[in-house]
C-alpha cells in the first residue's frame, strides 16, 4: 500500500531519526507511530503536526509533532488535562489558529478523490492517492472545505453564537454558505455575493436576513428537530440568550451539521454543561455520527466520555501524543504513567470510597525556552527514571492494537533503584515559578 | 492597594508600547515645565515690547505690509509700507501682538492648564467617587436617586454648563504666589500665579458625574463577592467595608478615569479661556483666541503654537492613560472624555 | 418585557429626566447672585418701577408659583420672552435649532463615515502601517481642541487657497433639500452649501472620528477574538460576512451607546464650532444670552439642548434594545 | 438743568451707554444721509458733505444689475423695537426702518428728519414741524399723534413699555400736538434739546404699535425709514428693499443684508471673499491685508469715542492730584496708538472732542515724560505703591492690550508698581456704576461714545458729582457744569464747558488716553462714507 517513491518524500518530511525510518518500513503490522502514507480507510492523518504560539514572553510550543489517523466511521478520542494541547491540535486541523500562533510543520492528509484529482500534479500540492496534505493547498480551499468536510462543535455554547443574530440565522447562514459554494464552487467570493458593505449597513439598521434565503432558513429548522429541539419552527427566531446551555449545544451540532461534514471536531462539547445533559448530548453525538457515518475527533479531559464513546484513544501531555491505541489497549494496557495517573484520577463507579489520586504537580510551561530536552512529565511522574533525561523514544506496545507509547517504560519495568532524587526538579520547578509571572 | 502585580503589569505595558514611552516622556516634560516655569521662560510673559510685536519663530521670516495712519488736517491718511520682518533668536517662538514672548507664554500657560486639569479633577473624583461607592453600595433608592440626578447632569454638555455657570457667578481668580519668584530665585518673572478659581469648580461640578458612575458600577461589582459577603456576615459596618474593601478595589478604573479626566478638562479649560469665560489670561485656549485675529493677516505663529501646546500635552496624557488602562483595567473603555 | 414595554418605560423615565432639566434651569436662576430683574430694569430704575417690572414678568409671585407656571406654560410650548429681545423665546429657539442640528448632523456624517471603515481596517490589519496611522491620527483627533483645528482650516483653506468660505450658513439644507425634491438645478444651491458647511463639520466631526475609529478599533479587536467569530470561521463563513455581519454589527452596539452619552460634547463643541464659524445656531443664541442675562433665552435654550440630549439617548436605547434584544431582558 | 435733579438723567443714560450689549449706544435716528431740509439751528459746518453720495433720484436707474448691498458687522440686533434698545448696533439695523424727527449729516450736524423745521419756543419748549409727504411702510400718512405717542412712549413707563431710552431725550414734561406740529416741554431749560432730538427718538405709528404684540414688533417693522423689512432671520441677518415712496427719494440699494460675525478676522475674510460690502471695526493688524487686495479698501473716521483711564479720587494713591498727573506722564499714549492700534487714533487731552461743543483748543496732552512721573509720584508721598488697572475683556478695540500696555510703562516707573486685571465687561460695568462710589474701581479702562457731540454729555456722567459713573467730586467742575446746563446762550455756554475742559484736564481725573477710530472695510464696488457717529447709512452708498 506504500510504494517507495512516497516513503521517501515521507521520510524527508518527517524530520524522524534512524529508528522511525525503520518501523516507517514495518507500518501495517504495527508500527509504533503513523508514520507511513494515509491509509485507505483513514479519513484523515495527521503527520508531525507542531503549532506554535509566537508571544512577547516568547515561543510556546502548544502542538508539538503529533500524529494519528482518523479512520472512517470512528470516534477518535483525544484526552488530557487543560493545557496539553487538545484543543490547538484541533484548530490546526481546520486551520483556524490564529496569530501569533502558527503551524511550523507537519502534514494534513485529507481524503477527497475529488480534490486529489484537482490537484493532481499542481507543483507544491502534495498528492497521494485520494488523500492530499492540506498544508500544501492554497488557503482559499482550505477554508472552503470548513462545513462540507470538518466541522467543529465548541466547548462553550454560549460564547460560540452571536448573541445579537437569532440561532436560525446562524444556522442558515452555515447551509447558505455551502448552497452558494455548489452553486460555484471555485469562487470564495461568489459566497459573499450581495453582501458587502452597503448591505451591512441596511442589516444593522433593520436585522434582516439579507444573506440567507428561505430555503436555507426551512433547512435550519430541519436541523434543530433533528437534533432533538422542540417547537424547531419557533425556536428559530430566538436569539442565544433564550436557550439553555443544553438546547444551545444542540443547536451548535445542528450548525456543525449544516455542511454534512465527513469530519467533526467536537472540542470539550459537554464541559460547559450540566451531569445530565451532558449524557444526552454524547448520545446525541453518537446517533449522529451512526446516522450519518461521520468520523469524530471527540476532544475532552474526562476519561469516562472516552470510555463511553470512542474507539480509539490519543492521550496528549505537553502538546505531544503520550499514549495511543484502541481503547482498550490503552485502558487496559496502559503503559504511560501520565495516562496512569489519568485513570487514577477518575472515580471508580464501583468502588466509591476508592482514593482519587490526583496527578501531583502542574502542567508544564510550554515556553520553548523552558522546554528541556527531556521527558516533559518526568518531573511529576512516580516513576521517573534516569534514562527520563533523555528524549524518551516512540515505541510500539502492541502493534494489532495500533498501542504506541512514549515512554522508557515501554520496553523495561520500572526499577525503584533506578529512581531520581526527589528534589531532582525542585531547582528547575522554582525557576519556572519565577518567570512565571502571576 | 498597588500590589506588584500591577507595578509588574505597568512595566511589562511600558516596555512594550512605544506609544507609552512617549506618552510619559510628553507627560514629564509638560509638568516639568509647569512647575519650573520662572526658570524655563526666558522672559516675563506678560511684558511687552511693543517695538518687538508680530515677530516670527526661529526660521520664519515674513514679509508683511504694515499700515499706519495719521490726521492730516482732520482727514485720516493712511500710509502702507513692506517691511520684512526677521526673527529674533531671543525669541524662540516669535512675539504677538505686544511683543511678548510667545515661548514663554506656552510655558506659563502650561501651568494654567495643567493646574486646572488636576484640580478641576480632583474636585469632579471627590465628589463623584464617594456618591458613587454609596449608591452602588447601598443601592435602593440612593442609587435611583444618584441615577436620576446623574441622567439630569448629563444631559446638559459639559462646555455649556460650564459656561452659564462661568457666565452668571462671575470668573474669580486667586492669585496665588509663585514660590521661586517669592524665594528670589526668579525675580524677573510674574509674582503670582493667577488661578482661574471659578473655572475649577465649575469644571469639578460638570464632571464629577463621570467618576460617580464608573465608581458606582465598581461598587455595585464588588458588593457582590465574596469577601464582601463576609465581611458583613462578620459584622463590619458598611462604611469600614466600603473604605477597606470596595474603594481598594475600585481605585484602578478611578485612577485610569482621572487620567482620561485630565485631558478632557485641560481642553475644556482651554474652551472656555477661548470664549472668554476663564479669569487668567496667561492660558493656551486664550492666547489662541488672541491669535485668531492675526490668522488671517500672516501671523499664524501666534494662534498655531499654544494649539500645539494643547494638543501635545492632551496627547501626552491620553496616551498615559492609554497605558494605565492597557495595564491596569483591560475592561474601561473611554468613555469619559467630554471636551 | 417586550420590546413595546421596554419602549415605553424609557420614555417614561425619560419625561422624568426632562422634568428634571427644566427643574434645574429653573433653579439656576436662584442660585445665581442679583436679580433678574437687573436684565430688564434700568439701573436707575425706581423701587416702584422695579416692582412695576416684577409684576409685569411674574417675578413678584412666591416660588413655586412662578414655577408652576412656567411648567404650565412650557406645557403649551411657551417659554416666555426675551428680555433683551423682546421675541418669544420658543420662536427664537426653534429658528436657531435647525442650524446646530444640521452642523451636528454633518459632523456625524462625516465622522462616521470615515472612522468606521478606518476603525475596521484598523482592527483587520493590527500592527500594519494603515493601523499604525489610524492609531496616530484618531489619537490626534481626539486630542485636538475643536475651536483650533477650525482656526487652523480656516488658516489653511480660506486664507491660503481660498476653497472654503469661513463663517456663517450660507443656504438652509432645507433649500437643497427642495431644489432636489423640485427638480430644480440644483448643483449650485448644493456647492453652497457645501462652501459652508465642510470646515465647520470637519472641525467638530474630527474629535468623534477619532473617538469612534478608537471605540471601533478596540471593539472589532474584541469581537474578532470572540468564540463565536472562530465558530463562524469554522462553518466556513467568508471573511467579510464575519466581519461585517458578524463582528462589526456587535462592535457598533456598544460604540452607538458611548456616542449617545458623548451627544453632550457634541452639542458642546458645536458651541464652540458655531462661535468660530460665526454659525447662526443655538450655541451662539446661549453664549448671547448668558452674555446678556436673557433668562428666558438661556432657559429656553437650556432646556431644549437637555431635551434633545434626553431623546436622542432614549432613541438610542431604544434601538439598542431593537439590535441586542438581551437589553430588553437585563 | 440743575445738576440734583441729573441724578435720574445720567443714571439713564449709563444703561444706555455702558449697559447691555454691543458698542455704545451712539448713532442716532438717521435714514437720510442727503440733503433734505437744512435746519436753521445750530449745526455747523452742515455743508462740507461729500460729494460722492448722490443718492437722490436714484430712482428707475437700476437698468443693469441689481444693486446688492452687503454690511456685517459684530453683533446682530435685541430686537426690532425701535424704542426698546439701547446698542449701536440695533440702533443701525433699526435705523434703516425708522426715523427721528431730525437727523445727522456724516460729521455729525444737525439736519432735518421728519421734522423740517425746529424751532425753539419763549418758554423754552421744542417746536417740531413735520414734512408733508411723510408714510409709514404700511402706506398711512404720519401723523402729529404718531409722533406725540412715540416720545411718550419712550419717556413716560406708562405708556407701552419701559424703554431703556427714557431720558435720551431730556426730562420731557410734557408732548402736545398741533397742526402737523409737535410741541416737547421739558421740566427746566434743555439746551442740547435738538441735539438729543438728532441722536435719538425714534418715530412708529401709533395704531400698528398698539394693535400688535410684542413679539410682533420685535419681528416686524413699520417706520418711515428709507428701507422696508423684507426678511428677518433673529441673530443672523436681516434683509431689506428700498422704500419707493421714501420722502427723500428711495436709496439706490436694490437689496440690503445686515449680517454680523463677531470675529474680525471673519469680517475681513467675508469682504475680501466679495461676500458682503461693508465691514466694521477692521482690526488695525487686518488693515494692510484689506488696503492690499484689490477688491476692498479702508475707509476710517475719527469716531466719538474717547479711551481713558478712570482714577478714584477719594482713595490712595490716585487721591492725590500729583499721583494722577504722574500717571498721565508716565503713559506714553502716542506710542501705544502707534503700535497697538496701528495709528488708528488721535491722542486726547481732555474729555470732550475736537469738533464736539465745548472743545477747548488750546488744551496740550501731557507728555510722556517717566521722569517726570516720577518726581511727581515722589512728590505726592505714594513712591511704591502698587496699583491694580481693571479692564474690560473685547469691549473696546483693543482694550486688553492697551490696558497691559499702560500697565507696562507705568509699571516701568521706578516707584510704582502695577497690573491688570481683566474684568468681563458687564460685571466690570456693574462696579463701575455702583450707586456709591466707595464701591467703584480704584482704577480701571472705560471707554465713553458721546452721541450728541456736546462736551457735557461726558463731563456731567463722569465727572461731575452726582454722575452716574463719575470717579471725582470737585465744587469748582460741578459749579461749572451746572452753570453750562442753565446757560441759554450758546456762546457762552461754549466758554463755560472750554473751562470745564481745562478744570479736567489740570485735575487729571483720568489717564488720557485717545479718540478711536471707526475702521470700515469697504468694497471696491461700491461708494460709501463712513459717518462720526458708528451709525451706517447704506442708502448713501451708491455702485461704482
Amino acid at each position: 500500500m506504500s510504494d517507495a517513491g512516497r516513503s521517501d518524500d515521507r521520510a524527508a518530511a518527517t524530520d524522524g531519526g534512524a529508528s522511525d525510518a525503520a518501523v516507517t518500513e514495518t507500518r501495517g503490522v504495527g508500527d509504533a507511530t503513523p508514520t507511513g502514507a494515509p491509509g485507505a480507510d483513514d479519513v484523515l492523518s495527521v503527520r508531525d503536526l507542531s503549532t506554535r504560539f509566537f508571544t512577547e514572553e516568547g515561543q510556546i510550543n502548544a502542538v508539538e509533532s503529533v500524529s494519528f489517523d482518523l479512520r472512517e466511521d470512528e470516534i477518535l478520542g483525544v484526552v488530557g488535562e487543560s493545557g496539553s494541547g487538545k484543543s490547538v491540535t484541533a484548530l490546526s486541523l481546520v486551520d483556524l489558529v490564529e496569530t501569533p500562533g502558527r503551524i511550523t510543520a507537519g502534514e494534513v492528509w485529507y481524503r477527497d478523490p475529488d480534490l486529489a484529482e484537482e490537484f493532481r500534479g499542481t507543483e507544491a500540492v502534495r498528492v497521494d492517492d485520494d488523500h492530499v496534505d492540506l498544508r500544501t493547498v492554497p488557503p482559499g480551499v482550505r477554508r472552503s472545505l470548513r462545513g462540507p468536510s470538518f466541522s467543529v462543535i465548541f466547548q462553550d455554547p454560549m460564547s460560540s453564537f452571536n448573541p445579537s443574530i437569532t440561532v436560525g440565522e446562524q444556522i442558515a447562514e452555515a447551509v447558505e454558505v455551502q448552497r452558494r459554494a455548489r452553486a460555484n464552487p471555485r469562487s470564495t467570493r461568489s459566497r459573499t455575493q450581495g453582501y458587502g458593505l452597503g448591505k451591512y449597513l441596511l442589516d444593522g439598521i433593520v436585522p434582516g436576513r439579507d444573506y440567507t434565503s428561505e430555503e436555507s432558513m426551512d433547512r435550519a429548522v430541519e436541523l434543530l428537530g433533528q437534533v432533538g429541539i422542540p417547537d424547531p419552527e419557533e425556536r428559530v427566531d430566538e436569539y442565544p440568550g433564550q436557550f439553555s446551555g443544553g438546547m444551545l449545544q444542540r443547536a451548535m451540532i445542528a450548525q456543525a451539521l449544516a455542511g454534512e461534514p465527513d469530519v467533526l471536531i467536537a472540542d470539550e462539547p459537554t464541559t460547559a454543561l450540566d451531569v445530565t445533559i451532558q449524557a444526552q448530548i454524547l448520545n446525541l453525538l453518537t446517533e449522529i455520527q451512526e446516522e450519518r457515518g461521520m468520523s469524530i475527533v471527540l476532544i475532552t479531559h474526562d476519561l469516562g466520555v472516552i470510555a463511553e464513546m470512542c474507539d480509539r484513544v490519543c492521550v496528549m501531555y505537553a502538546g505531544e501524543v503520550v499514549e495511543r491505541g484502541t481503547l482498550d489497549s490503552v485502558f487496559e494496557d496502559t503503559v504511560h504513567p501520565y495516562t496512569q495517573g489519568l485513570l487514577g484520577s477518575i472515580p471508580d463507579v464501583d468502588d466509591p470510597r476508592a482514593r482519587l489520586e490526583p496527578i501531583a504537580g502542574n502542567v508544564p510551561s510550554l515556553l520553548d525556552a523552558e522546554m528541556g530536552d527531556r521527558c516533559y512529565f518526568a518531573d511529576r511522574c512516580p516513576k521517573a527514571m534516569e534514562s527520563c533525561l533523555d528524549k524518551p523514544p516512540e515505541a510500539t506496545v502492541d502493534a494489532a492494537a495500533d498501542h504506541g507509547v512514549k515512554c522508557v517504560l515501554a520496553d523495561r519495568e520500572y526499577d525503584p533503584a533506578d529512581a531520581l532524587a526527589d528534589d531532582r526538579f525542585e531547582a528547575d520547578a522554582a525557576a519556572t515559578d519565577g518567570g512565571d509571572g502571576e | 492597594m498597588v500590589s506588584s502585580r500591577v507595578i509588574r503589569n505597568l512595566k511589562k505595558e511600558f516596555r512594550q508600547s512605544g506609544l507609552a514611552k512617549l506618552g510619559l516622556a510628553l507627560v514629564v516634560v509638560i509638568v516639568l515645565t509647569a512647575v519650573f516655569a520662572p526658570f524655563v521662560a526666558p522672559h516675563d510673559p506678560t511684558e511687552q515690547q511693543l517695538d518687538q510685536s508680530e515677530l516670527p519663530p526661529i526660521g520664519f521670516s515674513e514679509t508683511t505690509e504694515r499700515t499706519s495712519s495719521e490726521m492730516v488736517d482732520g482727514e485720516i491718511q493712511t500710509v502702507t509700507e513692506e517691511v520684512e520682518i526677521t526673527p529674533d533668536p531671543d525669541h524662540v517662538f516669535g512675539t504677538d501682538g505686544l511683543g511678548r514672548d510667545m515661548f514663554s507664554r506656552v510655558v506659563y500657560g502650561a501651568r494654567t492648564s495643567l493646574v486646572v486639569g488636576v484640580l478641576g479633577t480632583l474636585l469632579a473624583a471627590s465628589i463623584g467617587v464617594p456618591v458613587g461607592l454609596l449608591a452602588g453600595y447601598h443601592r435602593g433608592r440612593v442609587d435611583d436617586a444618584l441615577m436620576r440626578i446623574a441622567d439630569i447632569s448629563l444631559a446638559f454638555p459639559s462646555l455649556v454648563l460650564a459656561v452659564a455657570l462661568i457666565g452668571l457667578w462671575g470668573r474669580a481668580a486667586v492669585n496665588v504666589p509663585d514660590p521661586f519668584v517669592v524665594a528670589g530665585l526668579a525675580p524677573e518673572m510674574p509674582e503670582s500665579f493667577v488661578l482661574p478659581i471659578t473655572v475649577v469648580i465649575v469644571v469639578g461640578l460638570v464632571n464629577w458625574v463621570w467618576f460617580a458612575r464608573v465608581a458606582r458600577g465598581e461598587a455595585l461589582s464588588l458588593r457582590g463577592q465574596e469577601y464582601v459577603k463576609a465581611s458583613r456576615a462578620l459584622g463590619a459596618d458598611d462604611n469600614t467595608i466600603i473604605l477597606r474593601h470596595v474603594l481598594p478595589n475600585a481605585i484602578t478604573p478611578i485612577i485610569v478615569l482621572g487620567t482620561v479626566q485630565v485631558a478632557a478638562i485641560i481642553l475644556l479649560e482651554s474652551s472656555l479661556s477661548f470664549l472668554g469665560f476663564s479669569g487668567t489670561t496667561l492660558s493656551w485656549g486664550f492666547d489662541i483666541a488672541q491669535g485668531r485675529d492675526y490668522v488671517s493677516s500672516g501671523q499664524w505663529w501666534i494662534a498655531s503654537i499654544p494649539g500645539l501646546a494643547i494638543m501635545l500635552s492632551v496627547i501626552g496624557i491620553n496616551l498615559l492613560g492609554d497605558w494605565l488602562r492597557d495595564a491596569l483595567d483591560p475592561g474601561i473603555e473611554g468613555e469619559g472624555g467630554a471636551a | 418585557m417586550s420590546f413595546g414595554r421596554f419602549a415605553l418605560k424609557r420614555s417614561l423615565q425619560g419625561i422624568g429626566v426632562v422634568w428634571g432639566v427644566v427643574t434645574v434651569v429653573f433653579a439656576l436662576r436662584f442660585v445665581t447672585p442679583g436679580s433678574p430683574i437687573n436684565a430688564v430694569a434700568p439701573l436707575d430704575a425706581s423701587q416702584e418701577t422695579r416692582q412695576a417690572i416684577a409684576a409685569e414678568l411674574g417675578l413678584d409671585q412666591p416660588l413655586y408659583v412662578q414655577y408652576g407656571q412656567y411648567v404650565f406654560d412650557l406645557l403649551q410650548g411657551d417659554m416666555g420672552r426675551s428680555y433683551i429681545r423682546g421675541q418669544e423665546v420658543t420662536t427664537l429657539v426653534f429658528e436657531r435649532l435647525p442650524a446646530t442640528v444640521e452642523l451636528a448632523l454633518a459632523a456625524s456624517v462625516v465622522a462616521i463615515v470615515l472612522a468606521i471603515p478606518l476603525g475596521v481596517i484598523s482592527a483587520t490589519r493590527r500592527n500594519e502601517p494603515v493601523d499604525y496611522g489610524a492609531t496616530l491620527l484618531s489619537l490626534g483627533g481626539i486630542s485636538t481642541p475643536n475651536f483650533w483645528l477650525g482656526i487652523m482650516l480656516i488658516l489653511i483653506f480660506a486664507v491660503e487657497f481660498n476653497v472654503f468660505n469661513t463663517s456663517g450658513r450660507g443656504v438652509d439644507v432645507g433649500d437643497v433639500a427642495l431644489s432636489v425634491i423640485n427638480a430644480e438645478p440644483f448643483a449650485g444651491t448644493l456647492l453652497t452649501w457645501l462652501a459652508y458647511i465642510t470646515l465647520p463639520a470637519i472641525a467638530l466631526g474630527t474629535y468623534f472620528m477619532a473617538l469612534i475609529t478608537r471605540l471601533t478599533r478596540s471593539g472589532m479587536l474584541d469581537e474578532l477574538s470572540k468564540g463565536y467569530v472562530q465558530a463562524a470561521r469554522a462553518k466556513g463563513l467568508p471573511r467579510t460576512l464575519i466581519r461585517y455581519k458578524h463582528a462589526l454589527r456587535n462592535t457598533l452596539i456598544p460604540v452607538i451607546t458611548v456616542l449617545g452619552l458623548q451627544l453632550g460634547t457634541l452639542i458642546g463643541g458645536a458651541v464652540i464650532t458655531e462661535a468660530v464659524f460665526s454659525w447662526p445656531g443655538l450655541g451662539t443664541l446661549v453664549i448671547e444670552s448668558i452674555n446678556q442675562r436673557d433668562w428666558p433665552a438661556l432657559q429656553g435654550s437650556l432646556i431644549v439642548i437637555g431635551t434633545s440630549f434626553v431623546l436622542v439617548n432614549i432613541l438610542v436605547d431604544v434601538v439598542y434594545a431593537y439590535l441586542d434584544p438581551e437589553v430588553v431582558n437585563d | 438743568m440743575p445738576t440734583d435733579n441729573d441724578t435720574h438723567v445720567d443714571r439713564r443714560t449709563v444703561l444706555k451707554y455702558a449697559g447691555t450689549a454691543g458698542a455704545v449706544g451712539l448713532a442716532g435716528c438717521s435714514g437720510n444721509g442727503g440733503d433734505g431740509g437744512d435746519g436753521s439751528d445750530g449745526s455747523d459746518g452742515s455743508d462740507g458733505m461729500d460729494g460722492s453720495d448722490g443718492s437722490d433720484g436714484s430712482d428707475g436707474s437700476d437698468g443693469g444689475d441689481a444693486f446688492e448691498l452687503g454690511v456685517t458687522m459684530g453683533q446682530m440686533d435685541s430686537g426690532l423695537d425701535p424704542q426698546d434698545h439701547a446698542e449701536t448696533n440695533t440702533e443701525i439695523i433699526v435705523g434703516q426702518l425708522y426715523e427721528g424727527l431730525l437727523d445727522r449729516d456724516k460729521q455729525g450736524g444737525i439736519i432735518a428728519g421728519l421734522a423740517n423745521e425746529w424751532e425753539r419756543t419763549d418758554d423754552g419748549s421744542v417746536r417740531f414741524t413735520l414734512r408733508d409727504g411723510a408714510a409709514f411702510h404700511n402706506g398711512d400718512e404720519l401723523t402729529a399723534e404718531d409722533v406725540r405717542f412715540s416720545i411718550r412712549r419712550i419717556v413716560f413707563e406708562d405708556v407701552g413699555i419701559v424703554s431703556p431710552q427714557a431720558n435720551d431725550l431730556g426730562v420731557v414734561d410734557e408732548v402736545t400736538t398741533g397742526d402737523g406740529e409737535v410741541t416737547v416741554s421739558f421740566e427746566g431749560y434743555n439746551p442740547i434739546a435738538f441735539q438729543l432730538f438728532a441722536t435719538n427718538g425714534e418715530i412708529v405709528q401709533q395704531s400698528w404699535v398698539e394693535e400688535n404684540s410684542g413679539d410682533y414688533i420685535n419681528r416686524n417693522a413699520n417706520g418711515t425709514g428709507p428701507f422696508r423689512l423684507t426678511n428677518y432671520e433673529s441673530g443672523n441677518q436681516v434683509v431689506y428693499e428700498p422704500n419707493e415712496e421714501y420722502w427723500d427719494g428711495a436709496p439706490a440699494v436694490d437689496e440690503l443684508t445686515m449680517s454680523a460675525s463677531s470675529e474680525s478676522s471673519t469680517r475681513v475674510n467675508q469682504l475680501l471673499a466679495e461676500e458682503t460690502d461693508i465691514v466694521t471695526n477692521v482690526p488695525p493688524n487686518e488693515v494692510s491685508r484689506v488696503n492690499s487686495s484689490d477688491v476692498a479698501t479702508i475707509n476710517s473716521v475719527a469716531s466719538a469715542r474717547i479711551i481713558f483711564l478712570q482714577m478714584r479720587y477719594d482713595v490712595e494713591p490716585f487721591s492725590s492730584q500729583q499721583f494722577r498727573q504722574a500717571m498721565n506722564h508716565a503713559v506714553d499714549v502716542e506710542s501705544i496708538i502707534e503700535n497697538v492700534l496701528n495709528g488708528f487714533g488721535n491722542i486726547t487731552a481732555q474729555p470732550t472732542l475736537d469738533g464736539h461743543v465745548g472743545y477747548n483748543p488750546d488744551i496740550d496732552p501731557y507728555p510722556y515724560d517717566p521722569e517726570e512721573a516720577e518726581r511727581l509720584v515722589e512728590e505726592s508721598g505714594h513712591a511704591g505703591v502698587e496699583i491694580t488697572l481693571e479692564t474690560p475683556i473685547g469691549r473696546y478695540l483693543r482694550d486688553v492690550e492697551i490696558a497691559q500696555a499702560a500697565a507696562n510703562q507705568i509699571n516701568s516707573l521706578s516707584n510704582v508698581t502695577c497690573e491688570v486685571e481683566q474684568r468681563e465687561f458687564s460685571s466690570l460695568v456693574q462696579d463701575v456704576t455702583a450707586p456709591n462710589i466707595e464701591d467703584r474701581p480704584h482704577f480701571n479702562l472705560l471707554g465713553w461714545g458721546n452721541g450728541e457731540f456736546d462736551g457735557s454729555q461726558t463731563m456731567t456722567p463722569l465727572l461731575s458729582s452726582s454722575g452716574a459713573l463719575t470717579v471725582l467730586e470737585n465744587d469748582e467742575l460741578d459749579g461749572l457744569l451746572t452753570d453750562a446746563e442753565a446757560t441759554e446762550d450758546p456762546d457762552e455756554r461754549v466758554d463755560i464747558l472750554q473751562e470745564a475742559n481745562q478744570l479736567a484736564h489740570d485735575l487729571a481725573p483720568w489717564v488720557f488716553m485717545h479718540q478711536q477710530f471707526s475702521v470700515y472695510g469697504v468694497s471696491s464696488d461700491i461708494s460709501w462714507e463712513p459717518r462720526a457717529d458708528e451709525f451706517i447709512d447704506p442708502d448713501t452708498a451708491t455702485q461704482q
